[in-house]
């Protein structure tokens, strides 16, 4: 009797399991058909950082190295000149997407809300040059693609998160001090070196 | 029928040894296209299907719409594929393999009666040739996996073998039932015994140990131990790359078609039907049975070889048994 | 690889052949997994699965070398492993492939320096296409297929810039 | 290390919210106590004890504090060093489950051929630990039964967590335009610094997989007592690359036809130097990096360091970011718990449900990416809070996934866990005694599954976990089905602990005053833990007053997970040992690091 009832409870637990797989089979697949169809992205999400303009088309960056110096990994490399206005600019700004932790680090960092997070995933290169972006193609893509700029201890209000291409990247007051201390750390480690 | 019949006459006005050679070629020939034409469908179909069971599209972009071409490249890709022999490989044995498993595979079909007449060849020990064939295929899965000279794939070969003695058994004896009831062991008249009733209703217990044994015999999941993915990375098949690859695997599809093909025959009356018998409902539960097999293959967990042995020995013996024992009694009574 | 190499025949059949050579392959790029690390889970885990479905190009998993033409290095190679990768890439049946999937595989990551760290897996084997990323979404692989799908079409066939540009814009070629 | 006053002090000041439990009752006394007894100095260090023992009295006080009733350190956490200025600093943390208590053990050896007693007699789990002790420190352990390198490989130049180490390999320079990869630059340095050779084209392909189980080339990688021959013994390796190891771990196997006869684990194929990269970077350049080690657990990761690093820094956490780290934390654990059950369904060659898992996962990842902004490795948490708050109607998006959770777990259940084969192969296998699993140092579910009552969230109450209500699922035998179990009703929990933190998260900042300059007191120590999907990860960070930590320890659930493998799967078939491995739940970045 044991038998049969061993044998009784394996087949129902076998067509159980059938019964759960053919109900899938009947339900639409939940495939995203990219590139056909373009997948949903968080606006947030973090690509790679890019360089960002103002109005007038013209890099913020002041070639501060702030991000340089937060990066862990050593992926951004910035080659500093002073224009005739006496303003400091980068002659040279190198990413180096083969090290890049996509952390967002260096956007903390930046105090001059220079520097953006773009969604851009589709970075597939076939040789290894392709990896290293220079100046030009980061100011490109900042102008061009969608990027968010999230500080630490940011409050993503509706818009910022909805649109974060507008986002100001002011953070709150705990965001400027701990971006602060992140440089304060760093800027010790500088002396360190 | 009309085209068989006036085939058979135009063949048969071929002067003296010529027409059963002609025919016999003819029938090679179309058995052939039935089989690989259907292979062709089946690798893209269970893509599919196993996609669908997943939630997943499968195959999408090699012949709009759904990708039904998609075995096509993956064919010709295979045949241009560089066709590495180990140095550790008994050469012949490696070599001889892929050829051996596709005999059986094929040669089964000879027996199978598509329709009223549409059989190549009706042996009158029709089921003793298919079960004979059948564990023929095991012969081959050895020969690979002890010749490949790796070790993963001769623990799959012996796998192979101790599966063999597990359900091919039951298998035989699953089947004694049906020819008792139709009293041949010819296919056509086992399904022309069937004109009043399916077997499936007469042979419960001898059915459900066929669907058993038969997918064993299929080597598919949950029974597919030999080239255990996880286990054995590809058992017996590890070492073999290409076209000799690509043989085993259409011989995997054309023996799904086959057992398929057995069951339909054995249990659900051939081309018979409620109405319009014919090729077509042949057909219809042959993809049925694959289907079947496909959707029990995407939904369980691997069984261990030790279990599989007692399933066997311990629990399908037995029923086969008891099975024959009940046909003996039914027949005695109202045979 | 046989018919396509062999020189005797006239041009026109050769590059008609490996016309019809290229276009299967591309469509049935067998993959090896080789599963390192982080990006293994995101690739070609997650990107085999139900959401980004690399069955959908004729994609599927082959556990043993010899039936791949794709292996995706997906993590860190360190020393230790190198000759493992080495051996395995050895053992692919040609022609092959190999997508390196990562910023460790493809240049070292954020472990570039780390003593035990091969910077970037093309020290070891030749890789067809980087995707970097730390790790990568499968969304970036699938178009790194994509750019292979290219390259794959030309093989051995004068370059055609219309199937690059197709791929880099992110059309299926 | 010295100045240890200071240390302390700032433990005691980082303990509160960021140490997670204040000092309990009682540990004072004890301390004494324990002096008075064993005739060695005893501190309080927030809520553990530091036992500051001489070398040559090492294994007999271990006995001891194993076998005092009022102590009672069954549990063996981790064993590592840290090469100080002056001499090197043993550390071997134990705990006493029933008493709740963690205690640390130290000893100062000699930075030149340091040696000292094996503990292996004492706990078994000290055994990898030593060894991976003596690959990166160069310490001598005596008596130890199996005294191999582990992580790296026999005749490596150096131990690498030396001050004194060089890379043998030339500097590389810092990134630019010029610095580009190599193509195909000669592969062979690689051999010739020790890897084993690879083999020809015409190889058999589990040679990396394993297959051919060709004899080992280095002494490293040989099976212990592969030495005899037994004709019928069928020696192979899995991996380090096979479908079935979950990464580039490798077992040595020796077969007797289907049957384990015994497993010898081989690791260290993904060792990427995590520790020693770290002593090289910032405290918060290190948050990001350390979701790499255990890459299904990210959040817990971050956590665990955090703790560490907010305890020596003494950095206060908001209430709003601890519910956030605890909501992100639960939900890491669902996300990986839904993986290894399908990989574990993989490695019982069922694919489906794998598929299933990840259609789930998918939606995890979703949220993940609206919050964090990546699909695994999220970077989420900061020294002192967590980087942003969630954006708007994410709790609501939150709520929606747990409810289809739900129901697909019947699902699961339905599909596999209720399945006959499934039963057959799990019910019974794989079981581990629990003191077994104690004294090896196992611990998360696995240890649970034993039926160890033992959770750091409950027993060591860190964060804001003292508010909510849940429970610890136990299982008996310790099998994989317990195994299987215990994960799957852990994912009911987290589901609970989600809504309750999602119910009562209060309003306010989610980072708190980070002090400019991070440069802990020199000499200042803290070994910060939190209980991953796997178990315990820990991270032990040792200051000398630096931005960059001196010393980085990182506690590797799976690393003690692991070990007993053997005494697991000796006996089993082939099949029964790839389930095994899987249900182990191994994530190879963890254990190598």
């Amino acid at each position: 009797m044991a038998v049969l009832l061993d044998t009784w409870k394996a087949a129902r637990s076998m067509v159980k399991g059938l019964g759960v797989t053919i109900r899938e089979f009947f339900s639409p697949p939940v495939t995203v058909q990219y590139p056909d169809q373009r997948p949903r992205i968080s606006p947030l999400f973090r690509g790679h950082p890019v360089l960002l303009s103002d109005e007038t088309g013209k890099l913020k960056c002041t070639a501060c190295m702030a991000c340089a110096r937060a990066c862990p990994v050593d992926a951004i490399s910035i080659e500093s000149a002073r224009g005739e206005d006496r303003k400091m600019y980068p002659r040279a700004w190198n990413l180096n997407m083969g090290r890049c932790l996509q952390c967002n680090l260096c956007v903390e960092a930046c105090p001059f809300d220079a520097l953006g997070m773009s969604t851009r995933f589709e970075t597939a290169v076939d040789n290894p040059e392709g990896l290293i972006y220079d100046l030009e193609t980061l100011a490109e893509l900042g102008r061009t693609q969608p990027y968010s700029r999230v500080t630490v201890g940011q409050k993503l209000a509706g818009a910022e998160a909805a649109a974060p291409a507008a986002a100001t990247g002011a953070g709150s007051r705990e965001a400027g001090d701990s971006t602060d201390a992140t440089r304060g750390g760093a800027a010790k480690e500088g002396e360190a070196r | 029928m009309s085209i068989v019949s006036s085939l058979n006459a135009l063949v048969g006005s071929l002067p003296g040894f010529w027409s059963p050679l002609v025919s016999a070629l003819i029938k090679v020939v179309l058995v052939l296209a039935f089989v690989f034409g259907n292979e062709i469908m089946l690798i893209w179909l269970e893509r599919k299907v196993c996609g669908r069971f997943q939630r997943r599209k499968g195959p999408m972009y090699v012949g709009r719409p759904e990708g039904w071409l998609q075995s096509i490249p993956d064919v010709v890709k295979l045949l241009a594929k560089e066709d590495i022999i180990p140095a550790r490989a008994d050469r012949w044995l490696f070599v001889l393999a892929p050829m051996v498993i596709m005999v059986p595979a094929v040669a089964l079909f000879v027996v199978i009666p598509f329709g009223q007449g549409w059989v190549p060849r009706d042996l009158n020990i029709g089921l003793l040739y298919l079960v004979a064939l059948g564990s023929f295929t095991i012969l081959s899965l050895f020969m690979a996996g002890w010749g490949s000279g790796n070790k993963w794939s001769t623990l799959g070969a012996m796998r192979a073998v101790a599966m063999l003695l597990g359900y091919e058994v039951p298998l035989a004896l699953s089947l004694v039932g049906v020819a008792m009831v139709a009293g041949s062991l010819s296919l056509v008249d086992i399904v022309h015994a069937q004109e009043r009733v399916w077997f499936v209703a007469l042979q419960p217990l001898g059915f459900l140990v066929f669907l058993v044994a038969a997918a064993a015999e299929l080597n598919r999941t949950p029974f597919d131990l030999a080239e255990a993915e996880q286990e054995l990375v590809a058992g017996y098949q590890v070492e073999y790359s290409g076209m000799r690859w690509a043989m085993f695997f259409v011989a995997e599809y054309a023996s799904l078609i086959a057992i398929s093909a057995i069951a339909a025959t054995c249990f659900f009356g051939g081309w018979l039907g409620p109405f319009a018998s014919g090729p077509w409902w042949f057909l219809a539960k042959l993809y049925f049975f694959i289907f079947f097999f496909m959707w029990v293959r995407w939904t369980f967990p691997r069984i261990r070889i030790d279990h599989m042995m007692e399933l066997g020995w311990k629990f399908l013996l037995p029923v086969a048994l008891l099975n024959i024992v009940l046909t003996g009694i039914g027949l005695a009574l109202w045979g | 690889m046989g018919i396509a190499e062999s020189e005797r025949l006239p041009g026109i059949i050769t590059t008609s052949v490996k016309r019809v050579l290229n276009w299967s392959r591309k469509n049935s790029l067998w993959y090896l997994l080789f599963g390192l690390a982080c990006c293994a889970i995101e690739t070609p885990m997650a990107a085999g699965a139900a959401r980004h479905d690399l069955d959908r190009f004729g994609m599927f998993f082959r556990a043993s070398p010899r039936q791949a033409d794709l292996m995706f290095v997906a993590g860190t190679v360190t020393e230790k492993m190198a000759p493992r990768v080495r051996a395995l890439y050895d053992q692919m049946a040609e022609p092959r492939w190999v997508v390196a999937v990562g910023a460790c595989a493809c240049y070292g990551g954020p472990y570039r320096n780390g003593y035990n760290v091969v910077p970037g897996v093309d020290k070891i084997i030749p890789v067809d296409i980087y995707v970097p990323g730390c790790p990568p979404r499968p969304e970036a692989v699938l178009y790194g297929l994509l750019q292979l799908r290219a390259k794959v079409l030309q093989e051995g066939l004068p370059p055609d810039p219309r199937l690059l540009e197709m791929a880099r814009a992110g059309k299926v070629v | 290390m010295s100045e240890q006053g200071g240390a302390n002090a700032e433990l005691v000041r980082g303990s509160g919210v960021n140490q997670g439990h204040g000092v309990p009752a009682g540990r004072e006394e004890l301390a004494d106590r324990l002096a008075a007894r064993l005739g060695v100095e005893v501190k309080v260090s927030g809520s553990d004890l530091v036992v500051e023992v001489p070398r040559e009295r090492w294994v007999e006080v271990a006995r001891a504090l194993r076998d005092d009733p009022a102590v009672d350190a069954r549990f063996f956490s981790f064993l590592t060093a840290v090469d100080g200025k002056e001499s090197m600093t043993l550390v071997a943390y134990l705990r006493s489950l029933s008493g709740k208590l963690s205690l640390a053990m130290r000893t100062s050896l000699p930075r030149e051929a340091p040696e000292v007693a094996s503990l292996c007699g004492v706990w078994p789990g000290a055994n990898w630990h030593e060894r991976e002790t003596w690959d990166m420190f160069g310490i001598r352990f005596q008596g130890h039964p199996d005294h191999r390198r582990i992580l790296l490989w026999e005749g490596y130049p150096g131990h690498p967590l030396r001050k004194d180490f060089v890379d043998p390999r030339p500097e590389r320079e810092r990134v630019g335009p010029g610095d580009r990869p190599v193509l195909l630059a000669p592969w062979s340095s690689t051999a010739a610094a020790g890897g084993p050779a690879p083999s020809p084209s015409s190889g058999a392909p589990c040679e990396a997989a394993g297959g051919n189980g060709s004899r080992p080339a280095s002494q490293e990688e040989a099976v212990p007592g592969a030495g005899e021959e037994e004709p019928e013994i069928l020696e192979v390796n899995m991996g380090p690359q096979h479908p079935s190891t979950h990464g580039v771990l490798r077992v040595a196997v020796r077969f007797d036809g289907e049957v384990v006869r015994s497993v010898d684990p081989v690791i260290g194929y993904l060792h990427r130097c995590f520790e020693k990269i770290c002593e090289g970077w910032n405290y918060a350049q290190i948050v990001p990096f350390c979701d790499r080690n255990d890459y299904l657990g990210a959040i817990t990761n971050e956590w665990a360091y955090c703790r560490a690093a907010e305890a020596l820094l003494g950095i206060e956490v908001p209430e709003r970011a601890e519910y956030l780290r605890v909501i992100t934390a639960e939900l890491q654990r669902i996300c990986s718990h839904l993986l290894w059950f399908g990989t574990f369904s993989l490695d019982l060659g069922a694919t489906t449900p794998f598929i299933y898992a990840f259609r789930e996962r998918e939606m995890l990842y979703d949220l993940f990416e609206s919050l964090c902004g990546a699909r695994l490795l999220y970077g989420y948490l900061r020294l002192g809070g967590v980087r942003n708050d969630v954006p708007p109607g994410w709790f609501e998006e939150v709520e929606r996934y747990l409810r289809v959770q739900e129901e697909k777990l019947k699902e699961y259940y339905d599909l596999l866990i209720g399945n006959a084969i499934f039963l057959s192969r799990t019910r019974g296998i794989g079981a581990i005694p629990a003191e077994d699993a104690v004294a090896y140092g196992v611990s998360g579910p696995m240890l649970r599954a034993c039926g160890v009552n033992w959770d750091l969230r409950r027993d060591e109450p860190y964060s804001v976990y003292p508010r909510f209500d849940f429970e610890v699922p136990l299982g008996e035998a310790g099998d994989l089905y317990d195994r299987c179990i215990v994960r799957m009703r852990e994912i009911e929990e987290s589901i609970r602990i989600v809504r309750q933190a999602i119910a009562s998260i209060p309003e306010g900042d989610v980072v708190g005053k980070v002090p400019r300059a991070l440069r802990p007191p020199a000499g200042a120590e803290a070994y910060g833990r939190v209980e991953g999907p796997r178990g315990e990860v820990g991270c032990y960070l040792v200051s000398d007053g630096s931005p960059k930590p001196w010393r980085l320890k990182w506690r590797a659930p799976c690393f003690s997970n692991l070990q007993p493998l053997d005494l697991m799967a000796r006996g089993y078939k082939v099949a029964d040992l790839v389930a095994i491995v899987g249900s182990t739940d191994i994530v190879l970045g963890e254990v190598d690091r």
